[in-house]
């Protein structure tokens, strides 16, 4: 047998023999061979990224892009179905995701991982109650804390509860049972969070200390879930926070005391001809510096078409109550705004399949116009920008 | 109807399951109804059987339905649907393709049906545990509302509660008359 | 605690209680609910299979149609980076693939799978050596004997093997090494195969009737990988095995003696202007009833062009070499002709996505016309038709 | 060279491999050389170093560069690639991505440098390890054979021989003169 193995050897002795001729690691003078690396981290400077989910039975990956100019910087890569947020530093990322050893069939296990933005390195990860929610990504289903020092995660079986892990031990704290309840907005003057409820009310959990055990509080009604239903989607203004309607009413809300009390209602579409509705799935965010929401719209909206991409993005002045601009941003499904005195506007389209860069100008009404683009494969209907 | 509730309360478990039966058994079940009314009758757990060989005629009873059901997103009864259709999948309107088990759970819509001009309760069940996509992506969505009321969430993943989790398409059950 | 609880059960007792006022199960004379059920079983008729491959680290899925109006009957779904064969009779499907828990980090396990075709059913899985070839899908990747009783699968860790399994037994029966050579050709009247070595000689593999133990012969130089490189991809001819170069010559070989013989070399493209090549992946697909081969052709064909997709199909009549018909059919990676004296021509285009039927008239110089399509999502470069 | 060999015994495993090892050591190994010649270098396990800061400035050395290197897939090293560029990725033309790890093994092409009219040989290792597609695909393929030449199989995952297994994009690494 073994006489008939060598007559076949072929490709292998070729391998161990084609090094002498060529001039690989050979004396020439003039040329040395490069080397393979892999880079340890990525250029420094603000990050966009854009929360890929999968629902295929394979890996959901954060996209990493420069905010500067939108180049891709990295990835972090996790599980089906999941669910990210970042430290307000932007230094660490969370990831909540289910992994299934058989892909579409089987058992699988869910799990709360931990990267380092920087190297783009897993640091951590926490094995969760196997009861994430399979939802569309929503910034409003994995939160930290206000101290960050732990992170809440939204559970549905279809019952509804939130997994509270611990960061700093690495485990999890408890499961705050919230049945009828959805989404998760901490507090920021104490630990807990407050969540949207079938009945249009808010409820607000409290937890102790050691993040072991909680107090609810239920609010008055502050929304009417058939008449006029909000979005997931929220931002914080002043303290405050604030949620959109399908139909456009901006619902300003405070979670000071522990429960949720409403503070206005702003409707931004009224007055407006063309039966303008709100536009997407992260539809709200804030300019502090200037007190400006951004919210994508589309006209001749309908029952059924709250998720479909803007046509519009609006600025609107919640401090005069005042339409400022109306920029025609086709196609967006999220949107974010920074912060500062010259704003800069970020959207993703599920249509182009692309992330966007906007600068805005505080001296045109807010006006939005694109300066850098980049392509995005997959499924994404969030973003967040970083310092 | 305890039965049925007992089914629906298979949606619960655990911890959180234990404290919300206890709520459910002691607090009035009723009192909710006017407000929440139809739009809350979502996760409801369908009669089942495990095989069907009727290749999909067996729905439709007292409908008014053609002889073949349109096989595109503007069909009625898919007035809320989010997902691929199963009849462009190997199955059909009210059967999941071979090899794919139906969901446990669901959530509901409310659609017009042209044929008699009622309004008819849909179930939107997904398949589960097949592997890649198939059929057209409908997004009607029509009465969807996020998850704090879940039973109409059409944006979850309706296999959440099956053992095998891949989601492959959805059918669209017509379980009850809305008025 | 358990008031604030009980003040925000909403959803759920609403669920409970919505059932009084609706007609579900109620006394409704006109009105019958509808049941949800799954299909026992496809529709029987001949079928169709496209072999999407996943190499995102998810599931793979072979695709299932209808072979009369590319209606979607079913699917069998996988692994990563499936390869796939049928029984002659099509009545058993077989994928080989990988499962990786992490998706895209981490160990996984190979497995082989059957399924039923008629219900799609998984009937039975045997683990595998962890070397599966993780390679654009081909037919030689995946075959089974003559008799059906054992699969071959090929490995690659980059050395390769083909690993011998018995089906009968569930058992992997041994790994034959088959180092510098890659794709398996079954033999029609022994157990064992032959394979493609990187010297432009083939070897053939013969196994013990328990399929535990080989002896292999190797040929005489049949081609020059240098000047002349081979598909992979081949088919029958009256028991010969044809195969194609980058270039567009038929290798017409013999496997009979248990050694691989050269019959004929056919340049089907000699004398036909344009600088034509071969163009796609499953290249080689013989008619038998006529003895006309098709091929998926490309013009001004150079050096990386051997997997674009085609301009045209011929049409080649192997017993009087002549070419037949060039019907421009654009696009294709991959065809399969029945066997038949009307034969029907199918045909798998990565750039449209889709899956096409085309009726081939004898009468005409088997020029092929499109009576068919359907989409097919994600990467595929083979496709098989059952009886 | 002993070394290298052994290295390139590295993608041999088990059985398979045992038998190959003795085959290696015992047959004429320079035999081939004439009629494999260049083209069946491939699988050259390369020099790594775990990581490096020099954001993909430690290449071109000889080659007579341009400072800042092309992106798409006309850029000559890029004449056999069939996957993702890495440069598009958070790496670069010689560096992974940052989280990413290098692969063990790597197909190889002959490429044209047009700013010293040399051939050079180029390995092409995917970096692994990491989910997700980026960067423009790039399918030019050039000397590209089946797996029956393993070495220059640009259709082989070349992750295959790490343990994480998943590709993310190619790199392109200057690794020797054709001539």
């Amino acid at each position: 047998m073994a006489k008939k193995i060598a007559a076949s050897f072929g490709l292998l002795c070729a391998l161990a023999g084609a090094f002498a001729p060529v001039g690989v690691f050979a004396q020439e003078d003039e040329f040395v061979p490069e080397t393979l690396t892999a880079k340890a981290e990525m250029d420094p400077g603000p990050n966009v990224f854009v929360s890929v989910q999968n629902w295929g039975g394979g890996p959901s990956v954060a996209v990493i892009f420069s905010a500067d100019d939108l180049h891709r910087k990295g990835s972090v890569s996790g599980g089906s179905q999941s669910h990210f947020t970042l430290s307000a530093d932007g230094k660490t990322a969370y990831m909540a995701s289910g992994y299934y050893p058989r892909y579409d069939s089987g058992e699988g296990e869910h799990v709360l991982q931990v990267f380092d933005v920087a190297t783009n390195a897993l640091t951590k990860e926490i094995l969760l109650p196997y009861k994430l929610a399979q939802y569309t990504d929503d910034l409003s289903l994995l939160q930290l804390s206000a101290d960050e020092k732990f992170a809440f995660i939204q559970n549905a079986t279809p019952a509804t509860s939130v997994t509270v892990v611990d960061l700093t031990t690495g485990e999890v704290a408890q499961e705050v049972p919230s049945p009828g309840c959805f989404g998760i907005y901490p507090m920021r003057s104490a630990l807990g969070f407050s969540a949207i409820c079938n009945d249009g009310a808010f409820t607000t959990y409290t937890l102790s200390e050691d993040g072991k055990t909680f107090q609810s509080q239920k609010s008055e009604t502050i929304f009417d879930p058939d008449a006029d239903p909000i979005y997931l989607s929220a931002d914080r203004a002043d303290g405050d926070l604030l949620f959109i309607s399908y139909h456009a009413n901006v619902y300003r809300l405070s979670d000071t005391d522990g429960v949720i009390t409403k503070v206005s209602v702003t409707p931004i579409a009224e007055g407006v001809d063309g039966n303008w509705g709100t536009s997407g799935y992260t539809v709200v965010s804030y300019n502090d510096a200037n007190g400006v929401l951004f919210v994508p719209m589309h006209s001749e909206h309908h029952d059924g078409s709250h998720y479909h991409g803007s046509e519009e993005v609006w600025a609107y002045d919640l401090k005069k109550n005042e339409l400022l601009y109306r920029s025609p941003l086709a196609d967006l499904v999220a949107i974010q705004v920074t912060d500062g005195e010259d704003p800069e506007l970020y959207g993703f389209s599920l249509k182009d399949g692309k992330v966007y860069k906007y600068d805005v100008d505080p001296t045109a009404r807010f006006a939005a116009k694109k300066v850098a683009e980049h392509a995005v494969e997959g499924f994404a209907t969030t973003l967040l920008v970083s310092p | 109807m305890a039965k049925m509730i007992d089914m629906l309360l298979e949606w619960m478990d655990t911890a959180a399951e234990d404290r919300a039966r206890g709520i459910a058994k002691t607090s009035g079940r009723r009192s909710f109804l006017q407000k929440a009314g139809l739009a809350l009758v979502g996760g409801v757990v369908l009669p089942m059987l495990p095989y069907d060989n009727s290749n999909g005629q067996a729905f439709a009873r007292g409908l008014g339905e053609p002889d073949e059901l349109p096989e595109d997103c503007e069909y009625w009864r898919y007035c809320s649907l989010h997902g691929s259709l199963c009849s462009q999948c190997g199955g059909s309107v009210t059967q999941c393709p071979p090899g794919s088990t139906p969901s446990k759970v669901a959530w509901v819509g409310t659609c017009r049906n042209p044929n008699d001009d009622k309004d008819y309760l849909v179930s939107y069940n997904d398949c589960c545990g097949k592997g890649g996509g198939c059929g057209d992506g409908c997004s009607r969505q029509e009465g969807d509302r996020p998850g704090y009321r879940y039973g109409l969430a059409s944006e979850s993943s309706w296999c959440l509660a099956n053992t095998d989790r891949g989601i492959h398409c959805t059918v669209a059950i017509v379980v009850g008359l809305a008025e």
